[in-house]
């Protein structure tokens, strides 16, 4: 493997884990501020996704399409937030579990009735086609730097907004010890709202970024939901660090797992078996590797410090 | 004098750059109340999670009756007679007072790796537990789950969870704590009967009801133990008057 | 007699005579038969489960790979020319229990979301090396070419006997299980559910008396697996995928978590539903995830019946 | 779903418990069970393999052999347990004729003996396993489609007469991948510089797009059916490797161009038909699908509406009596009827003996995308396992 190749893989391990941190801090900062599990989010992923594709085609734009999006996926969290999830805030995490599985039942279903079953058509992103060239023998595909740019700049933001300002006080407070919050006058409910909606935009956020480089097909968001639980778990959950950090490691495990292990394996089987060892191997990498944190840290690597 | 129970030898802990507990030493005697008081944030609880086992001590030691017992966890103190309550009540509120009773008896009754036979017909514990409850005096509530008594009525199922695992010695952490003035009295008269099953080691905030029952006293302060000697000497120290200037309860 | 008639029992209690009597009242085709068998084995794995959601108060996301591996036990001797069931099924269970008491010295040490993540984890594993043995047919599943025999004799093939095979292991797994939480030792597992530290404090270690509940609860779902294989007659790492986890841990919270029994009136009620609704319509998911909504916001005590003493408990939560 | 299917459907789920067993309808009717993948990430095969069937029994005049036709649309999710339970239903309570359908050879693999043991016809329109090509063979099972491995063999000829040296062989990880860089393999003679498994539930195709570029290999062969392939064409084009031939099966078709569009121009595929075939009876499909569905029909569709096709003239042969199987499996094995393929026969073991293609992806005039064919690659080809197959006379 050349120097070139190795970077060429870091970068996609990187532009993977951006991608699965944009998904994972919406999904851990609802969990660190209200107890509440939200399976519907890879569902909100999917959505941001296929309102972004269909307005962006409808418009011929992919910008005003991801434009369009946000706005339309933030207005989603909140109906769903009023609908469903505030009947569950006092429910234990199996409640929780069970209805917004429910929600993704009928979120896929629902899509598949819309759109069809067929992947959709996604505009490629105007003035973002070609590659950039990194150094010498090293070029890459500028939207995929956008993603890198784009998931670091929203970590920037939510750091600065989680540790800086009065409002991540508030979340951050609420996250250890909610009563409290109320106790100093403090309206959770719209401070939950708030959390819902940032969240649910986050993932349509997400959603859309990743519309032009995968495919757009229902159901999409149920992979992405699984790895970025991995991450939040890893991570510990509520802390918006922990996802940050382990959401760049699972990018790295599934990427240079998938490049290195089939070589690895050819060191005890031969080249065939040890290609189809190799990439069973490689895909079971994450799991191994959230059980094996999990052992020596039974709480993720930041757990949030909880009252 | 007899051999001490309980011996704590040098005791420290640290959170952080804070020193809670520092070099503190004292003994438990057979059938005596030793009381540990001062005032908030002395170090009480601290020492008392050092001593049941849920924290581990940076340095020193804890002898239960001559055996060193610095390194168990909090099960494996029990086992060796260790019985704790707790300050925030720990019941199992789904679990009626008798049964709350009977799982503590089932604890030093063999083995609890039985599959096969309904654990809320065997009469032999039921009976036991029954005879416990009547002493705490719940004896009429055995029925009604631990989630449904009063405040007052769970310290009581507490003392007699304690009790009921026949302990070499009780760790009491303010059992008294939110018992109306009929409770206290009540449940001063049961810590009296009980001293002279097993010895207790008694963190209480209520300096009346400290001064009737103990036979010694500790005092901590900032993580230091100033003085330890009988109810009189105590109130006479000077160190420990300073320690409490200003707070109330010591009236 | 009147404890009998408790909603809590009489609801699985009415299902197990209605079970035994459905081949006689019109459900013996061999449609029907199907549907209630599979809705059974799904049962036993679910009441396996509940053992451990409502005894020990640890929701598995991972329970389907216990089944995984009793199947493909099944699977993995018929290609060994094995067909003997005296072999097979003690085999798969065998095999299930060893994989939980494995795995469950790792994710015992988790506990709440760590631990439904950490057994998904480890059933995503299971998951993915069944998917890669080539032998057994890969993803695509093998299939058997009939079912096992008991000493040689073919009690699983006719439709009638294996229904009531199944009815009684249900029956026999419901009744160790209900045993088990009702012993000493699981008065010591539903006690550490509630108040850990109290059990610590008695002198009890939680963590052998879980993973005991852990490996007997993943032996049973193993023989759940073996039977499925029976029924199916195929194996395919589907049995062990998550969804099928998450399907197992609904039927539990949907018959209700805190009575044991209530895993079987949840399994049946779930697969009867999802057949029922799938077989008049195509769009079925449109109406069955809105009833899964409901039926977790509405039915906070599952089909069984409530809770009375944790209501209280939220009350007085939010009183505080 | 229109409104008012949707309520209707929602009264008789309320008049009608699920497994209360339907009263035998009077017969006089061919009933068929349709088997699909309609659902998840690949319904957008089991839908293509819907459409073809409607179509077909459309143009039938809604009857196959002079009766009319009842068909059961079943969608088995992707779930072997799923397609059985829903199977037997039909088998039992429906007493289907025929099975028909079946995207994929792990549902295939779950209800084949279930249906051919109750001596129900099985006709697939797409899988086509070695299973039961070989030993496993069926008097009852019959497939449209093809045998799995001859497109790949095909794409394997293809890349020899091109004369590439080093191809480079990306494939997922599960038996159907395996078993196509094996048939490619079968055929193609250079060297395979190196031959990649990605997990099934792959995202991101970015390593295996690098290590392409950095091997510059003469041609690309691969397989990635559904939304696999939608992300791999997107993000090979994207990295700029069109001009390394990208040889495929199953990857670009008019399921996934819908949303490939331009990023698969020109990309090579191996397949039966083509939606430009010339022969009337392909026009006319293509044509009445195009109004009646409003995209461009595939080989999925092609294969379903043959499945009809056949089934019609077997059922014609019998003089509409379904209870003489014999006589429906000497007419469905006669294959008297006009595939959309023109030269297609059914062999030994029940198998297709046809023609196989290269095509590629063109726009046509109507703006749509599609594949079309570039020249015929095998003529009349057997599949490799037919020879052991031994039919059994029943």
């Amino acid at each position: 493997m050349t120097a070139s190749l190795l970077m060429l893989q870091l970068l996609n391990g990187l532009q993977l884990g951006i991608l699965l941190f944009l998904v994972a801090a919406g999904l851990t900062l609802v969990f660190g501020v209200m107890d509440f599990i939200n399976l519907a989010h890879g569902a909100q992923y999917m959505l941001g996704a296929y309102l972004a594709a269909s307005i962006g085609g409808a418009l011929g734009s992919f910008w005003l399409g991801l434009l369009a999006a946000l706005p339309l996926s933030l207005a989603f969290g909140l109906a769903l937030e009023w609908l469903v999830f505030r009947h569950l805030y006092a429910r234990d995490h199996l409640a929780q579990v069970l209805a917004t599985f429910g929600v993704i039942l009928v979120i896929d279903e629902g899509v598949r009735q819309l759109w069809g079953s067929a992947p959709l058509n996604v505009p490629q992103p105007e003035g973002f086609s070609g590659g950039i060239t990194l150094m010498a023998g090293l070029t890459y595909p500028s939207f995929r730097l956008a993603i890198i740019v784009a998931g670091l700049a929203v970590a920037a933001l939510m750091w600065l907004v989680v540790e800086r300002s009065r409002l991540g006080m508030l979340i951050r407070a609420g996250a250890s010890n909610a009563p409290m919050v109320r106790a100093l006058g403090v309206d959770t409910g719209r401070l939950f709202l708030g959390v819902i909606g940032v969240g649910a935009m986050l993932a349509g956020f997400a959603g859309a970024m990743a519309g032009p480089v995968f495919a757009v097909v229902p159901g999409m968001g149920d992979q992405v939901l699984i790895l970025a639980f991995v991450v939040i778990v890893i991570g510990g959950i509520g802390s918006i660090r922990g996802a940050f950090i382990a959401a760049l490691a699972v990018g790295l495990v599934e990427s240079l797992g998938r490049a290195m292990m089939p070589e690895l394996m050819r060191l005890f089987l031969d080249a065939a078996p040890a290609r189809q060892a190799g990439a069973a191997v490689a895909s079971m990498l994450v799991y191994a590797v959230m059980a094996a944190v999990l052992a020596w840290r039974p709480a993720g690597l930041f757990p949030a410090a909880r009252a | 004098m007899p051999e001490p129970i309980l011996v704590l030898d040098k005791l420290e802990k640290h959170f952080g750059g804070l020193a809670v507990t520092q070099q503190v030493s004292l003994d438990l005697r057979p059938g005596e109340i030793h009381a540990l008081i001062g005032p908030n944030g002395a170090g009480k609880t601290t020492l008392i999670h050092l001593v049941s086992g849920t924290l581990r001590p940076d340095a020193g030691r804890v002898l239960l009756d001559g055996r060193d017992v610095t390194r168990l966890s909090l099960p494996q103190r029990a086992r060796l007679g260790l019985a704790r309550s707790f300050q925030i009540t720990c019941v199992i509120p789904g679990f009626s007072a008798l049964e709350n009773v009977a799982l503590a008896l089932q604890a030093g009754d063999g083995s609890s790796f039985r599959f096969f036979r309904a654990a809320h017909h065997e009469a032999r514990l039921n009976d036991a537990a029954r005879a416990t409850l009547d002493e705490v005096g719940l004896g009429a509530r055995a029925t009604i789950p631990a989630g449904a008594l009063s405040h007052g009525e769970r310290r009581q199922l507490e003392l007699a969870v304690a009790i009921a695992t026949q302990p070499r010695l009780l760790l009491l952490d303010e059992p008294l704590a939110g018992a109306g003035p009929e409770e206290t009295e009540r449940l001063i008269g049961l810590l009296q009967r009980l001293k002279a099953r097993c010895p207790i080691l008694l963190v209480e905030h209520d300096m009346q009801a400290v001064f009737a029952l103990a036979d010694r006293i500790s005092v901590l302060n900032q993580g230091q133990l100033i003085v330890t000697g009988s109810a009189a000497q105590i109130q006479a120290h000077p160190e420990v008057q300073t320690a409490y200037l200003g707070e109330d309860e010591f009236a | 007699m009147t404890r009998l008639l408790r909603p809590s029992l009489l609801l699985p209690l009415l299902a197990l005579a209605a079970l035994a009597a459905a081949p006689f009242l019109g459900f013996g085709d061999r449609f029907a038969l199907t549907l209630l068998s599979r809705a059974m084995i799904l049962g036993m794995a679910a009441v396996s489960l509940s053992l451990l959601v409502g005894g020990a108060g640890l929701a598995s996301l991972g329970h389907a790979a216990m089944m995984g591996i009793g199947a493909y036990v099944v699977a993995a001797l018929d290609l060994a020319g094995i067909t003997e069931g005296a072999i097979a099924f003690p085999a798969a269970i065998l095999a299930a229990a060893a994989f939980a008491g494995i795995t469950g010295l790792v994710a015992l040490r988790t506990s709440g979301v760590y631990f439904i993540m950490i057994t998904l984890a480890f059933g995503q594993m299971l998951f993915f090396t069944l998917s890669a043995l080539s032998a057994l047919g890969g993803d695509d599943g093998y299939t058997l070419y009939g079912r096992n025999t008991f000493l040689g004799a073919d009690i699983l093939t006719p439709r009638l006997s294996f229904h009531f095979i199944c009815l009684g292991l249900l029956a026999a797994s419901w009744g160790l299980c209900a045993m088990l939480s009702r012993s000493r030792f699981g008065r010591v597992l539903r006690a550490a559910r509630e108040t850990p530290l109290r059990v610590e404090a008695l002198g009890f270690s939680p963590f052998p008396y879980r993973l005991l509940a852990y490996v007997i609860a993943g032996g049973i779902a193993g023989l759940a697996g073996a039977l499925l294989a029976n029924a199916m007659e195929f194996v395919s790492p589907a049995v062990a995928s998550w969804p099928r986890s998450a399907e197992l841990l609904f039927m539990v919270v949907l018959g209700g978590v805190a009575q044991l029994p209530g895993a079987l009136v949840g399994a049946l009620a779930f697969v009867l539903l999802e057949e029922g609704l799938a077989h008049v319509m195509s769009a079925w998911k449109l109406v069955f995830g809105p009833l899964l909504v409901l039926a977790v916001i509405f039915l906070p005590g599952g089909l069984t019946g409530g809770l009375p003493w944790r209501r209280r408990k939220q009350e007085r939560r939010a009183d505080a | 779903m229109d409104r008012r299917s949707f309520l209707g459907a929602g009264a008789s789920l309320l008049a009608m418990p699920a497994i209360i067993p339907a009263a035998r309808a009077q017969s006089a009717a061919v009933k068929v069970a349709f088997v699909a993948t309609l659902s998840g990430p690949a319904a957008a095969l089991g839908v293509q393999l819907r459409d073809g069937w409607a179509a077909g029994v459309k143009h039938l005049g809604g009857k196959l052999g002079g009766l009319p036709v009842e068909t059961l649309v079943i969608d088995d999710e992707l779930k072997p347990e799923t397609a059985l339970t829903r199977v037997r239903a039909a088998l039992d309570r429906d007493k289907v004729d025929f099975v028909v359908g079946v995207v994929f050879s792990n549902m295939l693999q779950a209800i084949f003996r279930p249906v051919t043991e109750n001596e129900t016809f099985l006709v697939t329109a797409n899988a086509g396993p070695s299973t039961y090509a070989g030993r496993g063979c069926s008097p009852y099972f019959f497939t449209t489609a093809y045998q799995n491995d001859q497109p790949h063999a095909t794409m394997g000829q293809v890349a020899q007469d091109f004369g590439y040296k080093r191809v480079f062989v990306l494939v997922p990880n599960y038996q159907a991948g395996k078993d196509a860089a094996a048939g490619f393999r079968s055929r193609f003679k250079g060297e395979v510089v190196d031959e990649v498994y990605v997990p099934l539930n792959q995202l991101d195709f970015a390593n295996e797009v690098a290590k392409i570029a950095a091997l510059k290999p003469d041609a690309v062969f691969t397989f990635m059916p559904g939304g696999l392939g939608v992300a791999l064409v997107r993000q090979y084009r994207q990295a700029g490797l069109a001009d390394i031939p990208f040889l495929s099966t199953f990857t670009v078709d008019e399921a996934t161009l819908p949303a490939q569009r331009e990023a698969a121009l020109g990309f090579y595929t191996a397949a039966t038909w083509a939606p430009d075939f010339a022969n009337a009876q392909s026009q006319r499909f293509v044509q009445d699908f195009m109004a009646d569905y409003n995209y461009v029909p595939g080989n999925y569709a092609a294969q379903a509406y043959d499945a009809a096709s056949m089934i019609d003239s077997a059922v014609k042969a019998v003089g509409g009596k379904l209870s003489d199987k014999a006589g429906l499996r000497a007419a469905m094995e006669k294959a008297d009827f006009t595939s959309l393929r023109g030269n297609f026969r059914v062999g030994r073991n029940h198998y297709p003996v046809q023609d196989f293609y290269l095509c590629k992806v063109v726009q046509r005039p109507d703006g749509k995308f599609a594949t079309s064919t570039v020249r015929k690659v095998l003529s009349d080809d057997v599949d490799p396992y037919a020879g052991e197959c031994r039919m059994r006379a029943t």
